[in-house]
């Protein structure tokens, strides 16, 4: 026990240097009103690390469970880097391009949490990426027919809590699989985002035809993605949005009876049941969180990218949120996860996107260089696992 | 040191989406990019959608591109986006416009006059009227949306503009029935197109003077599977957009009327030649406008009268098409 | 012996990780013979056992069968010498009909490597193969899972004896069967080693092992321990190689005072999909109240019905004399009866969690504030807990599914310890526990008894029910057949009031 | 056991009249060469059905479970036959449209059947869209670089098995998770036909570039689609290919010692390992199987629709499938199939897009209506399920 906190806290004392490294770089502020808002996400960041070092038992177990992930991000990085130093006029590691990187991170993050946790109780959801565009779509033509920013947020948010519960309680009093309900419900949301508006929804559309929130609308989309009025990335706000989740996950899941129960029910939901645990319940509330945190995902893919498509927004993020949390150490059968590895497992997939840009990879042969990135961590993810129980033995 | 590449001037064109389309504009620019001495970079976002668009534009500026060529997907909402990016870098639009960017100029056609010459085409196929079933990928966007708009203001003779684009369709425009009050759409997936052109076929297979106009690059071509598979060859009139070579194949063998094509080897050309030319210290206030016009594609090729487009025949246009293409490759 | 012995495993190693399950292990199987091999939980029986059956391969060592040196390179190879092995949890495709399942892998086929099935002959002879194991000939075309676990074992047992093996190793087939059906494996077993076949036969039953036994082969540890003629088959013996010491009375009952009043009654207790009779039953707080039954006789869903598990559609549950209502296990938990439950490893513990986690579970209301774990608190707890119950394990945090079946059970039992229980309701506590822990299970159920807590104990081991409890009742097909007092408790009047005579 | 086969005589008898009652529409047979060939169709079409019959134990259970699509395609049936006699002038029962939902039909059953084998045996393939979409691409490619059709016929159809292979061995000596690898699976083959043709690729093409190949695709046309050269569909040929294909199966699943190896397999493998039989190996091989008729699907693809897009050819078709296999009475669990539901699950998503085009249903609420039509399906199964617990109990 104590080994493992002394190891905690080298790697918090590390995690912290990346972060002062990282607000290095982020300065000078922006001079803007919103400049003493960043400084308070940055305090943000700094609790929530402090909180995920603090729940993150860093044995050696957990260390090798995430080996692959961090190679696979340790690697690439260093061709960014090298890219950097080396080749012409490229500067992948500048400021606006960290960023970015960063704040895509951030919003997979959000619904890898979500999808992380019904894996680890046993389930799965495929309507997470319908869920994310039916909440865009949802929050965009709220604003444009004349609800308040913040109002149609909380819709948003109540919506995700809505669709979480009919799934939870298709799954739980109806006792039906939740891979079958949430396909269903991936496409059912879908088609419901397209019910709603047949057309692109978006912020001008929304401050052009009511500019009376045109204010509110701008602090909130710096506040929760750190983008300027004009567009421009001020501060990866989504990332610590993500990282205060991530870390109030953390704490339910390592420091909570909560988490235990959850734990215990991925593994085996019979024992749960006879040591006295509410499984359905438990179960319909981690359906919740996980659809309430698509929702959110999907506001912020509205205040980020500007503008939402009802037939593609959020297409296949739940394969992406599965992808990062299965690199992030959890376990498809149920009973396995940890919250420290779903940021890792967060970080792959956009980082590899940004990586083949820089090294121009054509875009055809992305998807299989993609997927073949994603296999090959996998791969060595289990002969990490292997080689550890031959070492043991 | 860092090691600085080829030297050369670095443009990119950013597309709208993955499309065979596409490869024509890449043609052109690949022809401009080699004549004009400059490095490019062609990318096309793996799904339609903004934020992929933008990923790509914002890696892109982080890669030393002195100028890029953008296919907007949604003008009004990427507006205040290219507007800074535009302050960062010189920027076209082609294909469809966001004018309010300060780019330099916009390379396409304009799809609402490209959108009435295709209802001209179902006039002169269907002259006394009748009706007709529109396909295509999606409503959402704004070239679909003045597409679509074209054709049934030309078939009705008045301006519905804003009505269309607002989604809400009549019945009748003019002597035409619009079959199922609104165009039919497919989501981009060629065999969702083809079920489409199926099931609406078996739905008029008992209606007189029927016209089917395929509005995206691979409508045209499923909706002749489907009319062949349903043995109609000829009885359904077809009027498509785009030039993919199945369509033009149909129109050589007279089974499609007429195809609206756009020029995207131009696109690709005239972005580049245009970017290279600011990039070597050209004059940006002298750029005009390069507005592309649209063209025709018949069977025969010849003049029609009342139309003030160029008309191109069919097989030679196939065979120049499949020329320019292959001379990239 | 003149005659050749069926197999010679010679200083046979397993290596598992972390672990090394037989050293230098060797053993004889004669032909014709049942040799019991019997040793504490985890000693290695059942990895020598599949050694020998072609399961897993040895680290060292070697094999000889009927003379010849032998590496089985997988179950099918020993099943096609001659060897078979009914394992100790079941296994079987539970979505196939019994008669799929009697022959699964040896189908009778034709077509070459079409493989068509021929299910003419396999019709004939399963309805043969149950009817030697005691069921009837009608099972085979029920769907296993339709079965209840112990019928499972009988098909699992017949479908060994389909094999026609010259060596039939059963690895604690009556764990799941009552005495009824028990004896009627006795009779196989006499059938089969009268007809040449060796049966090796491993049980912690240590009155099947006197009965049926010529020989027995002890381990401990992963070693040899010592081998017992058919003559030295007593009771002592037997324990005394096993644990290495002599363990002093078997049945302890130190602390049992006279019985106090009524804790738990039922009264008119009728449950969703059980019996229409209303059941009736009282249990007073420090006695220890037997039940019996046969397979099947619904034991199990009447306790699942007063913890929860199963909704209950008439007659009430007393508590001290309250009515409680339980709608779900933790109503249950939170009145103060808990249960061990039948099956240790599908119910009864979280096997992938560590020993504290399991410790944990349903008292993490007691180890928490406001939701947040105290880890001081857990780790005393876990201490405590680990202590008192004498758990045999590395640590906390060692995973509770690599622990031996007795350690597990003592586990489960520390659950529910550190809450108090009033009533304790234990299914089948010592099942495929060995003497030891048998031993100290019965010393802490005595002493929980002595503390004034109500334990109702459903059992299907005679010994057992005879030696530990204080009052007993008989089940039979959903109903309670009959009440005994200790003095009237023997196991003819059990037996009898089981299955349906009078008492 | 007797009682079943009276059950299924009746059940084959009432198939034949439908079977004679399509011929009597498909009648009168086209003149060209190939009517001899649709008359043999017509042969196997009864040989099929008859050996489904055979296999296909008609218990009431086995009834039961299929209820809940029995009843959604009947009542959609009935809708149609409703539009066909009573409104205007539609005609879904026509012949043509009848023949391009059987084929619709067809090419879904013939991948539903793969995906439902390894459902069965405890697995998933998630890449099953990819590989139609790839198997569609190569087979173009092939023909217009100037591969005689059969050639490329076979070639895909290795190809096929090479992916099955691929994927298997990663499941089965890895020990990786079949959804894991299918999902890396499901990226690189979209990648794989991205990159091995950037543009559409088409039969058109193929004859033009090659026109010594035309005359024998015309006539692989003919025989697996059932399209005249001049792309006038004759005959439902892919249903007869996948009804050929699902007997087959069908003896397989039901009536060879494989299918039971592989209800043991999906129900406890631990169980079969005990029996001795080689659960590996069959695990590989229901993997070959299954991406050999995804690749076949591909093939089918090309020679109905004529073209196809590497970006998009079979997209989501994996999720198709598992829908129609779970539809037909598949349990998403491992162990439970029946090969005869499989068809009948096959039946419903076709007919649903058929039925929702003549009633016009507006496309922005296609999805959401068939979202919502497949979780009544699931949900009317499951309630009836229960019900015949609780009537049994
Ligand atoms: N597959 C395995 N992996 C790791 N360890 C194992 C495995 N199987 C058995 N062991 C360990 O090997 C030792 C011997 O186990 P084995 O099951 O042979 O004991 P046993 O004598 O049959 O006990 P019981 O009476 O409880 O059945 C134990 O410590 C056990 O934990
Ligand atoms: N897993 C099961 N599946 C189906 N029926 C079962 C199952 N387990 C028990 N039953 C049925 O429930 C009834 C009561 O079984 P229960 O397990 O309560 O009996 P028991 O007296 O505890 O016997 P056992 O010694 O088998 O535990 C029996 O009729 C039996 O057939
Ligand atoms: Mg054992
Ligand atoms: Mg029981």
């Amino acid at each position: 026990m104590s080994g493992t906190i002394k190891l905690g806290s080298i790697f918090a004392g590390s995690l912290g240097a990346v972060a002062i490294l990282w607000f290095t770089l982020a300065l000078p502020w922006p001079t803007t009103s919103l400049g003493n808002r960043y400084q308070l996400w940055s305090i943000s960041l700094v609790v929530s690390l402090t909180l995920l070092c603090f729940t993150f038992e860093l044995s050696w177990r957990n260390m090798l469970r995430l080996l692959g992930v961090l190679v696979l991000l340790g690697s690439i990085l260093g061709r960014l880097a090298i890219i950097q130093f080396l080749e012409g006029d490229k500067t992948p590691l500048d400021k606006s391009n960290i960023f970015a990187i960063l704040s895509e991170q951030g919003s997979l993050g959000i619904i890898t949490l979500g999808a992380a946790l019904l894996i680890l109780t046993g389930g799965i959801d495929l309507s997470v990426g319908s869920v994310v565009g039916l909440a865009a779509v949802t929050f965009g033509t709220l604003m444009e027919m004349g609800c308040p920013p913040l109002a149609a947020l909380a819709i948003v948010l109540l919506l995700g809590v809505a669709i979480g519960f009919t799934n939870g309680l298709l799954v739980t009093q109806l006792k039906l699989q939740s891979f079958l309900v949430t396909l269903c419900g991936m496409f059912m949301f879908r088609g419901f985002a397209r019910a709603i508006n047949t057309s692109n929804t978006g912020l001008q559309q929304a401050k052009s035809n009511h500019p009376e929130f045109a204010e509110s609308l701008d602090s909130m989309r710096a506040l929760l993605v750190g983008k300027a009025a004009n567009g421009a990335v001020e501060f990866p706000a989504t990332l610590v949005v993500m990282m205060l989740l991530a870390a109030i996950v953390a704490v339910i899941l390592h420091k909570s009876a909560y988490g235990r129960y959850w734990f215990a029910i991925g593994y085996n939901d019979q024992a749960a049941r006879y040591a006295g645990i509410g499984v359905e319940r438990q179960r319909l509330s981690v359906f919740v969180i996980c659809s309430t945190l698509a929702a959110f995902a999907g506001i912020l893919l509205l205040l980020w990218g500007g503008s939402a498509n009802p037939s593609n927004a959020g297409n296949s993020y739940e394969l992406y949120a599965i992808t990062a949390a299965v690199l992030g150490g959890v376990s498809l059968k149920g009973g396995e996860c940890i919250a420290a590895g779903l940021i890792l497992g967060a970080l792959v997939q956009p980082i590899i996107f940004n990586w083949m840009s820089f090294d121009q990879i054509p875009d055809s042969a992305q998807l299989w260089v993609m997927g073949l990135a994603l296999l090959s961590g996998t791969i060595a993810d289990e002969l990490i696992r292997r080689f550890r129980r031959r070492a043991k033995g | 040191t860092k090691k600085s590449g080829s030297g050369k001037v670095k443009v990119a064109i950013v597309t709208n989406c993955t499309a065979d389309f596409w490869l024509h504009a890449e043609a052109g620019a690949k022809k401009a990019a080699a004549e004009n001495d400059v490095e490019l970079d062609f990318r096309q976002p793996k799904t339609q959608t903004v934020i992929d668009q933008m990923e790509i534009v914002e890696a892109l500026l982080k890669q030393g591109i002195k100028g890029l060529a953008v296919s907007v997907i949604n003008p009004e909402e990427q507006t205040p986006d290219l507007t800074r990016i535009a302050g960062q870098v010189n920027l076209v639009t082609m294909d469809n416009d966001a004018d309010k960017t300060g780019r330099l100029c916009y390379v396409g056609v304009d799809n609402y006059l490209a959108g009435k010459e295709a209802g001209r085409a179902v006039k002169r196929a269907l002259p006394k009227g009748g009706t007709i079933a529109l396909f295509i990928g999606t409503t959402t966007s704004a070239n679909s949306k003045d597409r679509v708009a074209g054709v049934l203001d030309e078939l009705a003779g008045s301006d519905n503009r804003a009505e269309i684009r607002k989604g809400n369709f009549q019945e009748k425009y003019g002597v035409y029935t619009l079959y199922r009050k609104a165009p039919i759409t497919d989501e981009t997936e060629e065999a969702k197109a083809r079920t489409n052109a199926e099931s609406a076929l078996e739905q008029l297979k008992n209606t007189p003077d029927v016209a089917m106009v395929g509005l995206y690059a691979y409508n045209p071509k499923a909706i002749l599977t489907a009319v062949r598979g349903k043995n109609l060859v000829g009885k359904v009139k077809i009027v498509g957009f785009d030039e993919d070579f199945d369509t033009l194949d149909g129109i050589d063998k007279g089974e499609i009327e007429a195809t609206v094509v756009q020029d995207p080897y131009q696109y690709g050309y005239v972005s580049v030649t245009c970017l290279a030319y600011v990039a070597k210290g050209g004059d940006k206030t002298k750029i005009p406008q390069k507005e592309i016009k649209h063209r025709l594609v018949t069977k025969e090729g010849t003049m029609i009268k009342g139309v003030d487009v160029e008309i191109l025949k069919a097989s030679v246009f196939s065979t120049t098409t499949r020329e320019s293409l292959a001379a990239v490759k | 012996m003149p005659e050749e012995p069926l197999l010679i495993a010679r200083a046979i190693r397993k290596q598992f990780p972390g672990v090394l399950a037989l050293d230098d292990v060797s053993v004889t199987v004669r032909a014709g013979e049942v040799l019991a091999l019997v040793g504490e939980n985890g000693a290695g029986k059942s990895t020598l056992m599949k050694i020998l059956a072609g399961v897993y391969q040895p680290d060292g060592g070697e094999i000889l069968y009927r003379g010849q040196p032998v590496t089985f390179s997988g179950p099918l190879a020993a099943m096609k010498s001659g060897v078979s092995l009914i394992h100790q949890e079941l296994n079987l495709a539970e979505n196939l009909s019994v008669q799929d399942n009697l022959f699964l892998g040896r189908e009778n086929t034709f077509g070459g490597p079409l493989k068509l099935l021929d299910n003419r002959p396999a019709a004939k002879s399963g309805g043969v193969l149950l009817e030697r194991v005691g069921l009837p000939a009608s099972y085979v075309s029920k769907i296993v899972g339709e079965l209840p676990p112990g019928q499972k074992q009988l098909v699992e047992i017949a479908r060994a004896i389909g094999l026609d093996a010259k060596l039939l190793i059963m690895d604690e087939p009556t764990s799941s069967l009552t005495q009824a059906e028990t004896d009627r494996l006795y009779e196989v077993i006499a059938a089969l080693k009268a007809s040449g076949v060796s049966i090796v036969y491993i049980s912690h039953r240590l009155a099947e092992i006197r009965r049926c036994a010529d020989r027995a082969v002890v381990l401990r540890d992963g070693r040899n321990a010592g081998e017992l003629a058919k003559a030295e088959l007593t009771h002592d013996n037997i324990v005394r190689m096993m644990v290495g010491r002599d363990l002093k009375q078997f049945f302890p009952r130190n602390h049992r005072t006279t019985a106090g009043a009524t804790v738990l009654e039922l009264d008119g207790l009728c449950y969703r999909g059980g019996p229409t009779k209303p059941l009736s039953l009282q249990v007073r707080a420090g006695e220890v109240l037997g039940m019996a039954g046969l397979i099947g006789a619904g034991r199990t869903e009447l306790s699942e019905a007063v913890f929860g598990l199963r909704s209950q559609s008439a007659g009430r549950v007393l508590l001290n004399g309250d009515a409680v209502r339980i709608r779900k296990p933790a109503d249950a938990i939170r009145a103060g009866i808990l249960l061990v439950p039948e099956d240790r490893r599908k119910h009864g513990l979280v096997l992938e969690a560590s020993v504290g986690a399991n410790l944990s579970l349903p008292n993490l209301d007691r180890i928490s504030h406001r939701g947040f774990l105290d880890d001081g608190a857990e780790r005393s707890l876990h201490a405590e807990m680990i202590e008192q119950l004498r758990v045999k394990t590395p640590s906390a945090a060692q995973a509770v599914g690599l622990l031996s079946g007795g350690n597990q059970q003592k586990v489960v039992f520390g659950k529910w310890l550190a809450r108090g229980p009033k009533v304790l309701i234990l299914d089948e506590p010592t099942r495929g526990v060995d003497v030891g822990a048998k031993t100290e299970i019965y010393t802490l159920i005595d002493e929980l008894a002595g503390r004034g807590v109500a334990i109702w104990m459903i059992t299907s081991d005679m010994e057992e029910l005879l030696g530990v409890s204080d009052r007993a009742v008989v089940m039979h097909e959903g109903h309670i057949a009959g009440e005994l007092t200790r003095a009237e408790m023997t196991e003819q009047a059990v037996m009898n009031l089981a299955t349906g005579g009078g008492a």
